[in-house]
């Protein structure tokens, strides 16, 4: 029987290593996986590189994670979101690189990991200091730059709905990145407000099949030991 | 007499077109959206999934699920859809949207934008989804103060500061007038009462031209 | 009030000209818009380029449309589907251009198409004769092919559900190329089953929104009398 | 005794994995659904758009918008889903389909692969989803007749055929034996009772070697 439910936070970061790549969903806190990522801090997980499209807020999350100086790079593209008050204090002591990327290049990266493409051209950004050393081409009269795939070791996503499968359904804004960063997770964990009987998500609307998930964890499961 | 921050969104939103589909970046822009022409139905695209975002909810009504791009409680209007970032960036790169509107530091005459980056090396840059509705929308039009605080033109003959897009802003609503960028220059279509060419000019580096059917810039106490 | 719907076929297909490129949906017979198709053989249009995964099967739809001789060429993956009859003559004699392509690269560019990406990188045929006189790269020690994009002058598709801004719903497997096609297409039509009020799609559950579709014809509408 | 073509579908069924995602190509392939192991939990990937994918529907329960890429009537399991071509293509060049059974025409013995393009010019190519699989899925397994209706091998020290892809072959299902493609050659691990490796050799083009723990291949009758 397929089944990707764990019981634990410590189980649902099984594997994960210091110096991983984490793609972690969410824009501002809606479809953050707070209890994932305070799970990685928990776990003691360090020199990590953060794919995220804001460096989190406040003290919780994303923001609680750079704060305990675990990530040694970020790839953003809008760091400064609300409450930007950690990213601040590392930016100004130089204490973490940043990676800039335009937002909708962010994603189509990370699409681009998960769906097997090698590399795409796209025009935001190619006319400004973003592009700086990369590849430039004019296609039809108009400037492009090269983006390359961007996998992650561990995608660490937040849903709402999920079956024993690993099926996905999410809540409005609340879906953001996240399904996308499920197609790009070599390891995709998704945290959940809700497991069902498998058979009780309607087919024609799940939004991420559980092909692309790893491991399902409700979002109040205990912390459980780590092996590792 | 300038006009209000609300006043600038107002004359803004007064631009709209049934049907279209427009995006409001983050800060002044949003405030457009409290002022939809009631005559015309226009759908509102929020970059982290939404098509037929609505104002923001009523007391009791607040879904913390349900957001804007600048991190505002949202509602959404029947005929509303969400899906996922990469189709939200889809739309905007691949043409979709009929409309962005955005906040600027500086337009150029050319219509460069810059909105993205400033001098400040004290705080991390961040461009969002600036630079992917700046070359992606059908069109660019551009909602800022018409001055720095300290005076400086805000339409410049180059960019100073970094770009978002190279020649993509075609109107210009600032406190104190509504300007074109066309091929042959900036043109002024409004102009507050009380400021004449001249003086607009001095508060602008490009050379403007003033529209045969220039217009004063009025708009109702909000 | 934004109303996409069209009481007839005639103003479903107006401003479509002869030599255009139509997109046109359809996996085997399920979720072909044959009423459309049969509306554009009535229109009389012709040299036209049609883009579709197979070239119809029996009479019917896109097959129909070939047998009456108005495509000068056709884009697809399988040509040869159940009952190729049409093609096979048409192949025989020499009759149609046929230009082939992996089925999802011909998704994906017209992905591209929609998503305003310039071209990108695919293994898929890399290593094959569809590969001849195309630009080549390896990267990561894997050999890729560059695609373009694929746009359509008419996307014509067929949906289940549909409201008055054009927002759509699918029915099971007759879901297949059309959402893709009507983020490709310049104008996209969409045959559908039902119409229903505006708000009665639950906005969690629209598959493709309504800014990707410009008309909305149901499928028992008349024909109409063309203008042009 | 030569393996029927259920036979066949049969034996390649038992190789499956809990938990595989696997998709199976049109013609032969198709009937491996017939065969899944029933201690196992194995996820069906249909290209047009179906993860989940069930047997042939009982009669009075077919529906005319549910087939397989065979363009069969199918039915979809508890836990499916339906999603469009463009996901599904996504999917399998993404990597995320564990298993890929695909008939052939030829496969090289370095695992190249040849399924799409015949000698013919009488007929129209196609060439489908395979050449997306044989890139894209984590392993591609083919089952096909051991030798054309001529004799000709099928199994070649080179293909003779136009390729889907090179190098992706890993396993081949014949109605003669299972072959394993390794960078050291071409393994028998399987043959049919009354056939020795002298006879097998005589039909397959590459040279054989027998693996240590080689078996009867053996199948219910079906």
């Amino acid at each position: 029987m397929i089944d990707k439910r764990v019981d634990s936070f410590a189980a649902a970061l099984a594997g994960m290593s210091d110096g991983m790549t984490l793609l972690c969903g969410g824009f501002g806190a809606v479809g953050e996986p707070f209890a994932l990522i305070e799970a990685v801090i928990a776990l003691g997980r360090r020199d990590l590189t953060i794919v995220c499209n804001n460096a989190g807020s406040g003290l919780v999350g994303v923001a609680a994670l750079l704060k305990a100086g675990r990530a040694r790079k970020l790839i953003c593209s809008y760091p400064r979101s609300s409450d930007p008050q950690v990213i601040d204090d590392l930016y100004a002591r130089h204490a973490i690189e940043i990676e800039l990327f335009p937002q909708g290049t962010l994603s189509e990266r990370m699409r681009a990991a998960g769906a097997g493409i090698g590399g795409f051209f796209t025009r935001a950004g190619a006319d400004t200091q973003l592009a700086h050393g990369k590849e430039l081409r004019e296609i039809d009269g108009k400037l492009y730059v090269f983006e390359t795939p961007l996998p992650g070791d561990f995608a660490l996503i937040k849903a709402y709905r999920a079956d024993r499968w690993g099926n996905l359904t999410y809540r409005k804004t609340a879906r953001n990145f996240n399904p996308v960063m499920a197609m790009a997770g070599k390891v995709t964990v998704a945290q959940v407000d809700e497991i069902v009987a498998l058979g009780a998500l309607d087919p024609e609307t799940i939004v991420t099949p559980g092909i692309f998930v790893d491991r399902v964890v409700l979002r109040d499961a205990p912390a459980g030991r780590s092996s590792g | 007499m300038m006009l209000t921050r609300r006043q600038m969104a107002w004359r803004a939103a007064q631009d709209l077109r049934e049907g279209q589909y427009v995006n409001l970046g983050i800060g002044l822009p949003t405030l457009v959206s409290d002022y939809l022409p009631p005559d015309r139905e226009i759908v509102l695209h929020s970059e982290n999934g939404i098509l037929g975002m609505g104002g923001a909810p009523k007391p009791g009504e607040e879904d913390r699920d349900l957001i804007n791009a600048g991190k505002g409680l949202a509602t959404l209007r029947a005929g509303g859809a969400f899906f996922h970032h990469n189709d939200s960036f889809l739309m905007i790169r691949g043409g979709h949207i009929d409309l962005s509107i955005m906040g600027a530091y500086e337009v150029s005459a050319s219509g460069d934008l810059a909105n993205w980056a400033t001098d400040s090396a004290a705080l991390a840059p961040g461009v969002g989804g600036a630079m992917d509705l700046a070359a992606g929308a059908k069109e660019v039009r551009v909602l800022m103060e018409h001055n720095a605080k300290d005076g400086t033109p805000r339409i410049r003959t180059r960019c100073s500061l970094p770009l978002t897009a190279k020649a993509c802003v075609t109107r210009v609503y600032t406190n104190l007038a509504v300007l074109d960028i066309t091929e042959g220059g900036v043109g002024v279509r409004e102009m507050i009462e009380g400021l004449d060419l001249e003086a607009l000019q001095k508060l602008t580096e490009p050379k403007l031209m003033l529209a045969n059917d220039w217009k004063r810039l009025t708009a109702p106490a909000l």
